[in-house]
């Protein structure tokens, strides 16, 4: 097979998004546009869109380079000129890329961000890493402060408060830089784009529970999640792709096929799993195969929902209340919400997708996530009975990617769900 | 009230330090029925409210460097830093046991995560997540920030099934006001003769002040005052610096010592900054939650936890730390893997080499046992402050 | 006969343990992992043989008439046998390297030396072996080498010799002697041997020489066939076994536990570089679990470097923590720098014993963690692994226990090291039938 | 003019050295080292101090200064106390006129030091807690494989085919090591291989206090190990680093040296100012 970590998955609706990240980048990198940096999570794409600004999301570029095996001297780099070895490798990525150059995986460089848009949404680190990186722009910084949704609800305090910030704060300050007047209705129409992508990505989101599963929602998934957690939502493009996905997908459960892997379509589904926590990215393919080949998919994930969450409480984003609903959008992805939110979304998600049990792959990088991830492991057991598993890996740093430790721990787990079926609870000694 | 001796002082903030089941903190609740205690992370809460409710706030720093964690392990990974762990340890073995509600700042996510955990674990108890702004406008972050002290006022007001009022809000800040003039005035006094003041004794003094009713703790300082300025002690051939780090996770008792003991005095630190958090003293008149608010935007702290809005003032209050303490140079010990402390370091570092002002990083846990590489690097430091010095 | 084998190629040990068709445990074997795995797997097996064979000998002799005077007596001659045997060879590897380049020049007095310290082995070793004597270790490289150790220090210096030459020797001698494997044959001789000196000692014997040498003869001629060999434990991918003969530690040590203590809910293994907490069910079968390891602190192999570092028998630890007042508090999570803080310590006069009960219970400690971390104790609790061997980990542990669960039932069998090799033959069992 | 002893107080080994210093002019006069080996590191001083002074033909009434340093702070006896890396940097130095940054690397801690003419400390870098990839570490492996260590260095040089070695344990080497050799590799291409983890690790730290060029001293015991310096050295040619790491024979004693020359620089200082030091 191919030995590029690019292209893992060769279908048409894969295609077409290589090819929509690389326009992108060519757009980000033509010079022909105003740039913004921001977040993944809480981005906000249409509003960006109504200006013109090109959007450049440093957690792909770090992902990018974690793929092209470019992270781990990015990372050094950033180490030796002082960053701390205990902290987010997103960001550490991100400087090193900038001391060396600035190269966008199109092979051009980066120009300067003409503003960053701070969107703080489930994540210290972004507050910090944007800080660091208006030390080198030093160009125009907007904070959009999101609260916390600690008790698991938004008030209306949190959400006057986004919205103010939108309007007293991030919208001039796009004006200011874009030259460009804010038409709400030209949000509208993003947003009614939007939401039609959404419909078809929540259709995606829920065939994993046809068994087999015709998709794998996790290594696949992030594949599928690209184009609505990136630049595209809100576009032409995101409605197209993810109409064309669900035909594969339909396609696919028609006949019958079990998950797609970067080697063909699984042959058997043997394990089903839920998995909380983003993958490892310096060694995904490496990773990925330690599933398939032990026949293990993954039917649900978080990471799926890290760029907003659609199925849970059935979010859209609503042309007829365009600021509140972008507030809302904020307020609800997936590492903005409490804990107990976290663990009700992922025990429903075992029981409805009927998976096995839950795999937590935890990153040393991202406190967001891991901070309390072995409390949820034991509710989420409680809740559904199902055993959970605990590896540790890292986002982009390839020094925390142990294959053998992550290995023997898949194999007990696999080894463990297989006898338990055996047994089946019969008294005696199951050999 | 006649002065009392230095060391009987500091013996007294010892044995409060050293108590990990915070038998002061119960004493006061057992001493009058329906009395709440509540206690909260560090950083930054308005504890005036929690004054004004008639509770008590109990600071809670972890589990310092002696306890033994067995369940922490169980709750976090070997990545994220000691705090929280030790936390769960004390509630988990009940020495939590009294406290009616646990308060979270809005500080990093693993406090932001823990507030979730006590959600889960310990469904009884009030459990707040404290949010402040990072928008530091009267009708932006302002309002928000107001609306969320109602709100917290609201809760507490139910859990003390009494009312409010704002003269009770506006006395406790005027309370808090004098502690707040206390602390700074012990913060001087250490700055002009450090050998009077040994850092460790100043931080068990602030430490006590996490435990004790606030009036007590603001009477504590007096004494010391008193006491350290009657008792004057050999001075030393050190250094000065300004510790710069430690606001979360507290660094064990042992590397403060080290630092002086390898030739360094410690001129200012930030520990415990809920103590002198805001900068100004507060209006005791008006609306009191809009007084506070305004004190939280205007004129608090500028750290690692906040969002700077102007980079020209990234640093401020390290460095003026550094000017009015006169201090020689700069000891960053961060709690290892504290996102805020360590992310925010290299522009604290810019911000030095720019001025040229000596400093050295170092990290460590609540529970560090070996001091022998934090002296060695304190210890450098002060010789090459020294050894190059013109005495 | 069919035999069913599971071998535990552990980080610092080897274990094997044979059962029969039924299921009956014939043999253990143990040896240390310092060679090279397919050595060890093998040393191990042969180990579980020959201890299979006393068990057919026994079988063979019956209960009764002095039998079990004369089984212990073997089993000490045999053991003595093996010990000379490889002292032997050592001794004869050692004077090869004598013409080493590093050597030559003082090659004389050096193989003065080196003599002296043998034959000052050979003659002690009959007491290393007599009947009552507490060993420091089961394995011929811990024995010779701490004798060796001491002797060469004080011969070394009378002779003017360093003792890092010295020492030196002895390292590259080791290595090529624990790559060997006795064969069948060697291990028949020896036994016979051993069976006649024992004939020759044990007094007022109901059961006549040739009877005797007859049964052992035909238990011997007995063919132990391998039906089915499992492998599990750290080193297991490099066992040159099929794939499907491999099972996960986890799985192996919770069934063995299950296997000596079906009551067992939790079982805390710990390892010489690994600590396991398991959970299971009423079936032996893994629930939960969590480990630690590639990293030193708080393992078994923990406890063997400290036993270095203060020169001393690992098996010599416990009893000397036992002796403790009180525990030191350390601090050190690397056992490396425990060394270094032990030898401060000691250095600024505290106790020894109270030392050493503070690392056992650093160590126990960790272990707890392990435990609350794989879903604590709620029913009956198990030990296993080399470290259960160790009475101050057991009183450590047994307190820990206590205070955190309060009164539970803690099992720990005096075969503990053969947990996982155990469950390995279980699985050998059935994957054979 | 000034005596002065200066005592290093390792994790593994004491060593002692007596220097007189007038003026720029200094002269080491005798010196002394021992494995520490279980003994008590307060006695070692004592006569080691005793046995600098008879090497010297001195008394001790004649000395002016006895400077601690490395694990030395609570030594009875000492007039004052620098640590390691003061020292470090000025036995490096004497050593090495040129040297603009030091490796140190002990038995359990190593670390890179940034310096000027003066020897003055710039930066610094320390390993973290951890032995992995320390002196110890690999004495460990060298005794597992039966190699003195003496011979450790010329060994590896003769590597035909390094083994690459990530940061292992320092307890563990040996099951580390066993999976090597039973992978069939030899001591060699082991220990190269140990050797240029090693080197990268250090050139981490070396780089990220800003050595960019000039001479690297060497000190410390490990100094002494040939292959490690090569490793070292092939490691900066292959990063591109304008730099060359030299070592001496005496590198073992760069602690010693500069306590006994920052004491004796501090006593006349001292003196200087009418404040004459006494020994506690
Ligand atoms: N008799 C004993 N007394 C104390 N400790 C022992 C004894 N025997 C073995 N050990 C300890 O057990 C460890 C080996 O345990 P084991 O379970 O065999 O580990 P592994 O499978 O990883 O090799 C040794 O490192 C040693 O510390
Ligand atoms: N010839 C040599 N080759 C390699 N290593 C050596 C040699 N001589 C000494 N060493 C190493 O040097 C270390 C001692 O160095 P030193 O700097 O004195 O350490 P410390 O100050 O920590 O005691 C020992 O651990 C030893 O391994
Ligand atoms: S900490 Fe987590 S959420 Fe934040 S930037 Fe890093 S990976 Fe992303
Ligand atoms: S020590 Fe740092 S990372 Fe840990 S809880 Fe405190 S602020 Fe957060
Ligand atoms: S900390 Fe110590 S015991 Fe642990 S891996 Fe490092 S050297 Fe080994």
């Amino acid at each position: 097979m191919n030995n590029s970590n690019q292209d893992v998955i060769k279908s048409n609706s894969q295609l077409l998004q290589k090819e929509m990240i690389s326009r992108n980048y060519d757009r980000i990198t033509s010079g022909q546009f105003k740039v913004s940096s921001t977040f993944v999570p809480g981005n906000l794409n249409e509003l960006l869109m109504c200006f013109d600004i090109a959007n450049n999301l440093p957690e792909i570029n770090a992902i990018q380079n974690a793929m092209r095996k470019k992270s781990g001297d990015f990372i050094t780099e950033a180490e030796r000129s002082g960053h701390s070895e205990d902290v987010c490798t997103y960001v550490k990525a991100d400087i090193g890329m900038m001391e060396k150059g600035n190269i966008a995986p199109n092979g051009k460089p980066f120009p300067d961000p003409d503003m960053l848009l701070l969107s703080y949404t489930g994540c210290f680190t972004f507050l910090k890493w944007f800080e660091l990186l208006r030390e080198q722009y030093k160009c125009p910084t907007v904070m959009l402060h999101v609260p916390y949704a600690a008790d698991g609800k938004v008030t209306k305090n949190m959400r006057d408060y986004i919205v103010t910030q939108l309007k007293e704060e991030v919208i001039p300050t796009m004006e200011k830089i874009s030259g460009i007047k804010f038409d709400i209705d030209r949000l509208r129409e993003y947003l009614r784009k939007s939401a039609q992508a959404e419909n078809d990505l929540v259709w995606m989101l829920e065939q994993s529970k046809h068994k087999p599963s015709p998709i794998d929602c996790y290594f696949g998934g992030v594949y599928y999640m690209g184009p609505i957690f990136t630049a595209f939502r809100g576009t032409d493009e995101a409605i197209v792709y993810y109409k064309l996905l669900r035909e594969e997908i339909q396609q696919r459960i028609d006949l019958g096929l079990c998950a797609q892997t970067p080697e063909g379509d699984m042959s058997e589904e043997k394990y089903r799993l839920v998995v909380e926590g983003p993958p490892n990215w310096t060694s995904f393919r490496e990773f990925w195969k330690m599933f398939y080949e032990m026949g293990a998919v993954v039917v649900a994930s978080s990471y799926t929902k890290v760029g907003g969450v659609y199925d849970y409480d059935n979010f859209r984003h609503d042309p007829d209340h365009p600021l509140e609903s972008l507030a809302d959008y904020c307020l609800g992805v997936y590492t903005n919400r409490n804990l107990p939110t976290r663990v009700d979304m992922l025990a429903r998600n075992v029981k409805e997708y009927e998976a096995d049990g839950l795999l937590i792959n935890s990153i040393k990088s991202c406190n967001s996530f891991s901070a309390g991830q072995l409390v949820m492991m034991r509710e989420i057991e409680k809740l559904t009975g199902k055993p959970g598993a605990f590896i540790e890996t890292d986002l982009v740093d390839p020094r925390y990617f142990s294959a053998a430790n992550v290995k023997n721990r898949l194999e007990s787990y696999f080894q463990m769900i297989d006898q338990k079926r055996r047994a089946g609870g019969s008294a005696t000694v199951a050999v | 009230m006649s002065a009392k001796p230095v060391e009987k002082i500091v013996d007294f903030c010892q044995g409060i330090f050293e108590d990990i089941t915070f038998a002061k903190a119960r004493q006061w609740k057992d001493a009058q029925p329906g009395r709440k205690v509540i206690g909260y992370m560090p950083v930054y809460v308005p504890r005036e409210i929690i004054h004004a409710a008639g509770m008590l706030p109990l600071g809670i720093l972890g589990g310092g460097a002696d306890m033994e964690v067995i369940h922490g392990d169980a709750y976090y990974q070997s990545y994220i830093c000691r705090i929280p762990r030790s936390t769960i340890e004390l509630a988990i073995t009940g020495k939590l046991d009294f406290v009616d509600g646990m308060m979270f700042p809005s500080i990093c996510d693993v406090i932001r995560n823990l507030s979730g955990i006590w959600q889960i674990m310990f469904k009884d108890k009030y459990v707040r997540y404290f949010d402040a702004p990072q928008n530091f406008k009267d009708e932006i972050g302002g309002v928000f920030y107001s609306n969320e002290l109602r709100e917290l006022k609201e809760g507490l007001e139910k859990l003390g099934g009494r009312e409010i009022t704002d003269a009770q809000i506006n006395n406790s800040i005027a309370v808090y006001n004098e502690n707040r003039d206390w602390v700074n005035r012990v913060y001087d006094f250490r700055a002009a003769t450090p050998w009077n003041a040994p850092a460790a004794e100043v931080y068990l003094l602030m430490r006590a002040g996490m435990v004790l009713p606030v009036e007590e703790h603001t009477q504590l300082m007096k004494d010391y005052l008193e006491a350290a300025a009657a008792e004057p002690r050999p001075m030393r051939d050190n250094c000065r610096v300004t510790l710069i780090g430690t606001f979360c996770e507290q660094p064990p008792l042992n590397l403060i010592k080290s630092l002086e003991m390898a030739g360094c005095y410690i001129v200012d630190d930030d520990t415990m900054l809920v103590t002198r958090w805001l900068l100004e003293a507060v209006p005791t008149d008006g609306d009191p939650i809009d007084n506070l608010s305004k004190a939280f935007l205007h004129h608090s702290a500028e750290t690692a936890a906040k969002y700077e809005v102007n980079l020209e003032e990234k640093g401020s209050y390290m460095l003026e730390s550094i000017r009015k303490r006169g201090a020689d140079g700069v000891i960053f010990a961060a709690p290892s893997f504290c996102d805020p402390a360590l992310l925010d370091q290299p522009m604290m570092v810019h911000r030095l080499e720019a001025l040229g002002i000596p400093y050295i990083t170092m990290q460590y846990a609540e529970n560090s046992g070996q001091m022998q590489p934090i002296r060695e690097q304190a210890g450098t430091f002060a010789d090459s402050i020294k050894l190059w010095s013109s005495s | 006969m069919r035999t069913f084998i599971g071998i535990d190629l552990g980080s610092t040990t080897t274990k094997a343990v044979l059962m029969d068709e039924n299921r009956q445990v014939l043999g253990r074997g143990i040896t240390n992992s310092r060679s090279n795995y397919d050595v060890a797997a093998k040393v191990s097996k042969q180990e579980s043989k020959i201890a299979a064979r006393f068990t057919l000998f026994k079988n063979a002799l019956g209960s009764g008439g002095g039998a079990e005077l004369l089984l212990a007596d073997l089993e000490r001659n045999f053991r003595l046998e093996q010990f000379l045997s490889e002292l032997n060879q050592l001794e004869a590897t050692c004077y090869r390297y004598l013409d080493h380049e590093r050597f030559k020049d003082l090659k004389g007095p050096l193989r003065e030396a080196l003599e002296t310290v043998f034959k000052t082995i050979t003659v002690e070793a009959p007491t290393i072996y007599a009947p009552g004597a507490e060993r420091k270790s089961d394995f011929f490289r811990d024995i010779a080498g701490s004798r060796f150790m001491n002797l060469a220090e004080s011969v070394g210096k009378q002779a003017g010799l360093s003792f890092d030459v010295l020492l030196n020797v002895y390292d590259k001698s080791i290595i090529d002697i624990e790559s060997q494997v006795s064969s069948d044959e060697t291990v028949s001789a020896q036994l016979l041997n051993g069976l006649a000196r024992a004939m020759g000692e044990v007094a007022g014997l109901d059961i006549s020489k040739a009877d005797a040498q007859k049964a052992l003869e035909s238990v011997l001629g007995q063919e132990l066939e391998e039906t089915y060999v499992v492998g599990t434990g750290y080193g297991r991918v490099r066992l040159p076994f099929p794939k499907e003969h491999i099972r996960s530690e986890i799985l192996c040590h919770g069934l063995g536990a299950h296997m000596m203590f079906p009551r067992t809910r939790t079982v805390l293994d710990i390892g010489g570089q690994d600590t396991k907490g398991i959970q299971v069910d009423e079936n032996g079968i893994v629930v939960n679990f969590q480990m630690n390891d590639r990293c030193a602190a708080g393992c078994g192999r923990y406890l063997g470097y400290i036993a270095d570092e203060m020169n001393i028998g690992l098996h010599e630890l416990g009893p000397i923590a036992m002796k403790a007042t009180k525990a030191t508090r350390i601090n050190s999570t690397c056992t490396v720098f425990a060394g270094a803080e032990l030898r401060d310590r000691m250095a600024m006069g505290e106790n020894r014993a109270d030392i050493l009960a503070g690392l056992h219970r650093a160590i126990m400690l960790r272990a707890m963690s392990i435990i609350s971390r794989s879903g604590g104790v709620t029913e009956e609790f198990t030990f296993t692994g080399g470290v259960a061997k160790n009475e101050a980990a057991v009183k450590e542990l047994r307190q820990l226990i206590f205070e955190n669960y309060g009164e539970k039932t803690i099992n720990i069998s005096a075969e503990s090291i053969y947990t996982g090799a155990l469950g390995g033959a279980s699985f050998a069992h059935s994957a054979g039938n | 003019m000034a005596t002065a002893i200066g005592i290093d107080v390792g994790s593994g080994v004491i060593k002692t050295a007596l220097f007189r210093v007038d003026g720029d002019k200094t002269e080491w006069l005798s010196r002394w080292d021992a494995r520490i080996r279980q003994r008590d590191a307060h006695t070692l001083v004592e006569e080691s101090i005793e046995s600098v002074l008879k090497d010297a033909g001195l008394q001790r009434q004649q000395i002016n200064y006895i400077a601690s340093t490395g694990e030395g702070e609570t030594l009875k006896g000492t007039t004052g106390h620098f640590y390691s890396m003061t020292t470090h940097a000025r036995g490096a130095i004497y050593l090495n006129p040129e040297a603009r940054a030091v490796l140190d690397i002990g038995a359990l801690n190593g670390r890179a030091i940034s310096i000027d003419a003066q020897s003055k400390v710039l930066t610094y870098r320390m390993t973290s807690q951890c032995a992995s990839g320390s002196g110890q570490f690999l004495e460990n492996i060298a005794r597992y494989l039966g190699i003195g260590q003496d011979e450790i260095g010329s060994l590896s040089l003769q590597s035909t085919n390094p083994e690459k070695v990530s940061g292992i344990c320092a307890v563990l080497a040996e099951t580390d090591v066993i999976n090597m050799v039973s992978r069939s590799i030899a001591p060699s291409d082991i220990l190269r291989g140990i050797h240029e983890s090693m080197a990268d690790r250090l050139l981490k730290l070396l780089k990220a206090i800003g050595v960019k060029q000039g001479v690297v001293m060497m000190t410390g015991g490990l100094a002494l190990d040939i292959g490690l310096v090569k490793a070292i050295q092939d490691g900066m040619d292959k990063q591109h680093m304008n730099t060359r790491v030299a070592a001496h024979p005496d590198s073992m004693f760069a602690g010693a040296i500069g306590a006994a020359l920052w004491g004796a620089f501090r006593y006349q200082k001292l003196k200087s100012r009418g404040q004459l030091p006494i020994a506690s």
